[in-house]
């Protein structure tokens, strides 16, 4: 009982202030609404007692994503915030997008069956996330590693001003 | 390519560490700085004016409200270039002249304090400046003792010196000079030797010796680029050929010399303080000078080595008891003009501690 | 090192340098030298970069309104020789105009901008030729003697 | 203080047979230790203005405050009174709403640190199994509130001190976990109660030296105290990110930066200083008592290394953090998994 209204409270507060980032006209805004949409998913997190990714969602997603996002809105925003997050002139194919979408999502959810667990909880989230992390799914891990690293090095380059030849 | 937004950013007029109501117009790309203008005047009150309407003794308090903190040497360089211009300089009591050089010494090490406790505190370093100002207060006691004043000592007259010193003054400034050597090694203990202050100073908008000349620039911040030029030695006024002492110059014109060369340069002080000390002898104070000042017609450009650079008064007298024209040369105003160019590609926080390494005083710039 | 100056050696080798018009001679007082304003710059020019004076540094730029004219003054020193130079250049009332050594010196920027500032002297050629220690709306300039402050 | 556990219990057992819903009365004692942790926090407050303003007196050869109360200590109701009684200024073109909340997150996000902290055997609200983690999840959103309270002033000098924030506090950030990672390698526990028990016989500072000069430099960097209190800049920033905020609101950002002070000099006590665990066999003193004193003892670093050091300029810092910092505690890390191999190998 008590579960089922904290979920709902919180399902509203995401959904509510991703609704709201998107239609905010003021970009910072809209930056620091996605920060309470990541804070939400990470509590959804915390109630199906997964508190290590609760804690990852807080670290990567609202201290750091949102950190980067800011900064990169500060350094190049252009005269009045308010201003900044014009509407975009395709809105009707964008809503046609967007209900297409919704709809095949919803349609998924209800066709699955979801696996309910009886199991109860684990004590020691971290051992097991860390011990699937370096055995069953090495590659992925691995390979997503590299990507980072790919990404980043690109992200190096593109910044980097190119010395004109003297 | 990525380019971000230049940004216009107001360095004053009300800004910690403008020493005062200075004020720069940085254009910043990021942090760095890709323009400067520096704008000045917040502080004028026509003190060149004011001269004209008073006479020549009157003028006198003037002097401390110019570079206000070391009002002694801007009086000793007013009465001097008076007396120059009178033709009465080789009356001045011998006495009278030692008190002079003793008070403009202890004005100098007072400035340089200042200098150095102000230039720790805009690199945030705050405990250095109770260590400057530990000492300085303890020079302006001695102030007190002879002029009355600390800071606007008025003390300084046409013909010698208001009052002789009193029988407190010599015994103080003896326990002074003993401190002193042990106050300058923790100066240095604490700041000089410091790994951030060096790293944010060393190679920090180094001035050439040529650029520096062009600007005109004196002092000691021309002496950290090399120019070695001081009055005191080179031109000696008053009694100063009498006393031995160094000129400490340094060659790479950056902001940690500026710093340095005043450091060295409040040791200097210490030494001509010592042999003035020694040499002092009794005797009167004041010559015999009319009450009504009146110079003969003809001009005078006369310069002493002020703690802050050349500092000159350029006195046009008709013969009657106010000055015709009378014109204050103040390093401040010729020192501050480089900082335009300085500052350009600078970080933020090295352009605040390089306007510190230049020891502006508005005072004196904007007059 | 010859500290002083032979002024009359100097006005004699400058005034056939520069030739007619300079108006190179010695000041009665015998302490400077005053110069046309016409060959102003050539003149300053010549004492900063001729090795015999090699006067690379100006001190005071300064400005005196006295009853018939305008005088502007400048302090000249030579770190090399250490010797002092007085120049003096006048300008008529009506026409307060006078070129700007502020390409020869630096240091003559800001002190020109303060002469035209506080004095109304107009230099030609100066970069940047504004107000410096009053507001920019200020009316009339103070040093002038026909200004009075009340 | 097993006597504050006692007394919990009680006070629990009591509400339970009063209520008679026991979910009812543990929401209440949850209530109740929140609000506990949120006043001890605030008391601690007072101890460290008080403190700062001494030690930075007794640096600089001052007396600081002696008028109120023996050596000044009632200073600050004074200065609480001083800043409720300031007018709450919003600037005209600042954006208001977020101008408003950024202030409380600031507080929020130091404050609900605490959460996993604990001061002595079981004296702890919430014993989480990745409390360590959770600790630098939550910290590392209190850059969110320097950067909204900078971007939301409309002040260019806000700004850049925002801006600096964000820098500067997500590179630090990365040495710091890094520099816990030995000890909870050593451990093996996120758990912070567990990585006390482990230093029963030897506190962590002795393996983990290198790992605690780094958490010590990268957590001044963290709390934006000098010499890198890059973000409030005051003689270049003129107060950085908060130079808009006068009154309670200014107040509010003072207490972020003294509680999150407290919270790292916390888990350096923790980690590091054995936490509750007695020097030298000195058990009479209860563990209570050792954890403050050792917490004061990092306080007091923090303190002496802010009065004694000019500020150290930001690309400096930024070369020092990315270049100095993060490869010596990844050098750490490797070492410490040296050395637990080896351990290991030793003793079977």
């Amino acid at each position: 009982m008590t579960f089922a209204v904290m979920f709902y409270v919180i399902a509203i507060i995401t959904l509510g202030s991703a609704l709201m980032m998107v239609t905010s006209t003021n970009i910072f805004h809209s930056a620091l609404l996605m920060l309470v949409s990541f804070l939400g998913i990470a509590a959804v997190f915390v109630l199906l007692q997964a508190d290590f990714l609760a804690a990852a969602q807080v670290l990567v997603y609202a201290g750091a994503i949102t950190v980067f996002v800011i900064f990169g809105i500060m350094f190049t925003m252009k005269g009045d915030a308010r201003k900044t997050n014009r509407f975009s002139k395709n809105a009707i194919p964008a809503a046609v997008l967007s209900l297409i979408l919704i709809v095949i999502n919803a349609a998924m959810v209800l066709k699955t069956q979801w696996p309910v667990s009886s199991h109860a909880p684990l004590e020691e989230t971290v051992s097991s996330v860390a011990e699937l992390m370096l055995t069953k799914y090495v590659v992925a891990f691995e390979v997503t590693a590299v990507l980072l690293l790919i990404a980043m090095i690109g992200a190096i380059v593109i910044v980097k001003e190119v010395k004109k030849p003297s | 390519m990525i380019r971000t937004e230049e940004m216009k950013l107001n360095f004053g007029p009300h800004h910690p560490s403008t020493h005062g109501v200075y004020r720069a117009v940085f254009t910043l790309e990021g942090e760095y700085i890709t323009h400067c203008v520096n704008h000045l005047g917040y502080l004028h009150r026509g003190i060149e004016k004011l001269a004209e309407s008073k006479t020549y003794n009157q003028f006198i308090p003037y002097n401390g409200r110019l570079d206000y903190v070391s009002g002694m040497m801007n009086e000793a360089a007013y009465v001097q270039a008076v007396e120059e211009l009178m033709g009465i300089s080789d009356q001045i009591p011998e006495r009278a002249q030692y008190i002079r050089v003793i008070m403009s010494e202890l004005q100098r090490i007072a400035s340089h304090l200042v200098f150095y406790a102000s230039m720790a505190l805009d690199m945030a370093g705050s405990t250095p400046w109770f260590y400057g100002f530990r000492d300085r207060d303890r020079i302006l006691d001695l102030f007190e003792m002879a002029a009355g004043n600390r800071m606007m000592p008025n003390y300084m007259r046409i013909g010698g010196v208001a009052a002789d010193l009193n029988e407190e003054f010599l015994p103080t400034l003896r326990k002074l000079l003993d401190d002193m050597p042990k106050c300058i090694e923790e100066y240095n203990g604490i700041l000089t030797g410091n790994e951030i202050f060096q790293a944010r100073t060393i190679g920090v908008a180094p001035l050439s010796g040529e650029k520096a000349l062009n600007y005109g620039m004196s002092g000691p911040s021309a002496r950290a680029s090399g120019i070695d030029y001081d009055l005191r030695r080179d031109e000696p006024y008053g009694i100063y050929d009498r006393f031995k002492f160094n000129v400490p110059v340094t060659q790479n014109g950056d902001t940690f010399d500026r710093y340095l060369v005043r450091l060295l340069e409040i040791e200097e002080s210490v030494r001509i303080l010592e042999q003035a000390y020694r040499d002092l002898s009794e005797g009167p104070v004041m010559a015999k000078v009319p009450k009504v000042i009146k110079p003969p017609a003809g001009e005078i450009f006369y310069r002493i080595e002020h703690s802050k650079g050349h500092f000159g008064f350029h006195i046009v007298s008709d013969g009657s008891n106010k000055p015709y024209r009378l014109r204050i040369y103040s390093p401040c105003f010729v020192n501050v003009a480089p900082f335009e160019e300085m500052a350009v590609g600078l970080h933020m926080q090295d352009a605040i501690a390089t306007f510190a390494s230049l020891d502006i005083i508005l005072g004196e710039i904007d007059r | 090192m010859d500290k002083k100056i032979d002024r009359m050696a100097l006005v004699e080798r400058l005034e056939a340098k520069m030739g007619p018009g300079a108006d190179v001679f010695e000041d009665n007082t015998h302490k400077s030298i005053r110069v046309s304003r016409v060959k102003l710059l050539e003149t300053m020019r010549e004492l900063k970069d001729n090795p015999l004076y090699e006067m690379d540094i100006l001190m005071n730029l300064s400005s005196v309104d006295y009853p018939e004219n305008l005088t502007v003054i400048y302090h000249l020193n030579s770190l090399r020789y250490q010797h002092h130079l007085t120049v003096k250049v006048e300008v008529s009332k009506d026409n307060p105009r006078i070129p700007s050594v502020s390409s020869i010196w630096k240091a003559a920027q800001a002190q020109e901008r303060e002469v035209f500032d506080l004095m109304g002297i107009i230099f030609d050629g100066h970069p940047y030729l504004r107000r410096i220690l009053l507001p920019d709306d200020f009316v009339g300039h103070p040093l002038r003697k026909d200004f009075h402050c009340s | 203080m097993d006597i504050f556990i006692v007394w919990v219990e009680i006070f629990r057992h009591w509400l339970t047979v009063a209520t008679g819903i026991p979910i009812l009365a543990e929401i209440i004692v949850k209530a109740a230790l929140t609000l506990g942790v949120i006043i001890f926090v605030l008391l601690n407050l007072i101890v460290l203005v008080w403190l700062e303003r001494k030690l930075s007196a007794f640096f600089q050869m001052r007396r600081g405050p002696n008028r109120l109360g023996p050596a000044g200590f009632f200073q600050f109701p004074v200065d609480i009174v001083k800043m409720l009684g300031k007018e709450d200024i919003v600037p005209a073109n600042a954006d208001r709403p977020v101008f408003l909340i950024a202030s409380i997150c600031a507080f929020l996000t130091a404050i609900m640190a605490w959460a996993v902290i604990p001061l002595g055997r079981g004296l702890i609200l919430e014993d989480l199994s990745i409390g360590i983690f959770y600790f630098i999840a939550i910290g590392s959103t209190g850059t969110i509130a320097f950067i909204m309270a900078g971007f939301s002033s409309n002040n260019k000098y806000a700004l850049l001190g925002g801006m600096r924030a964000a820098a500067q506090m997500i590179s630090y950030e990365i040495p710091m976990v890094f520099s816990l990672l030995g000890v909870i390698m050593i451990t093996g526990s996120l758990t912070l109660s567990k990585i006390v028990e482990g230093q029963k016989s030897i506190w962590f500072i002795i393996p983990q030296i290198l790992a605690f000069l780094c958490y010590f430099i990268s957590s001044i960097a963290e709390t934006n105290r000098g010499p890198f209190d890059m973000t409030e800049g005051e003689q270049e920033l003129v107060g950085g990110y908060f130079l808009e905020y006068s009154g309670i609101r200014y107040a509010l950002f003072m207490v972020a930066e003294y509680t999150h002070l407290v919270a790292v000099s916390a888990i350096a006590a923790l980690v590091f200083l054995g936490g509750w665990n007695a020097p030298f066999g000195l058990t009479f003193i209860p563990g209570f008592i050792w954890m403050m004193l050792k917490i004061y003892f990092m306080i007091f670093l923090f303190m002496w290394v802010r009065w004694t050091f000019p500020r150290i300029r930001i690309d400096h810092l930024m070369h020092f953090g990315w270049k100095v910092l993060i490869p010596v505690s990844l050098i750490n890390i490797v070492l410490t998994g040296i050395g637990i191999f080896v351990f290991r190998a030793i003793t079977g």
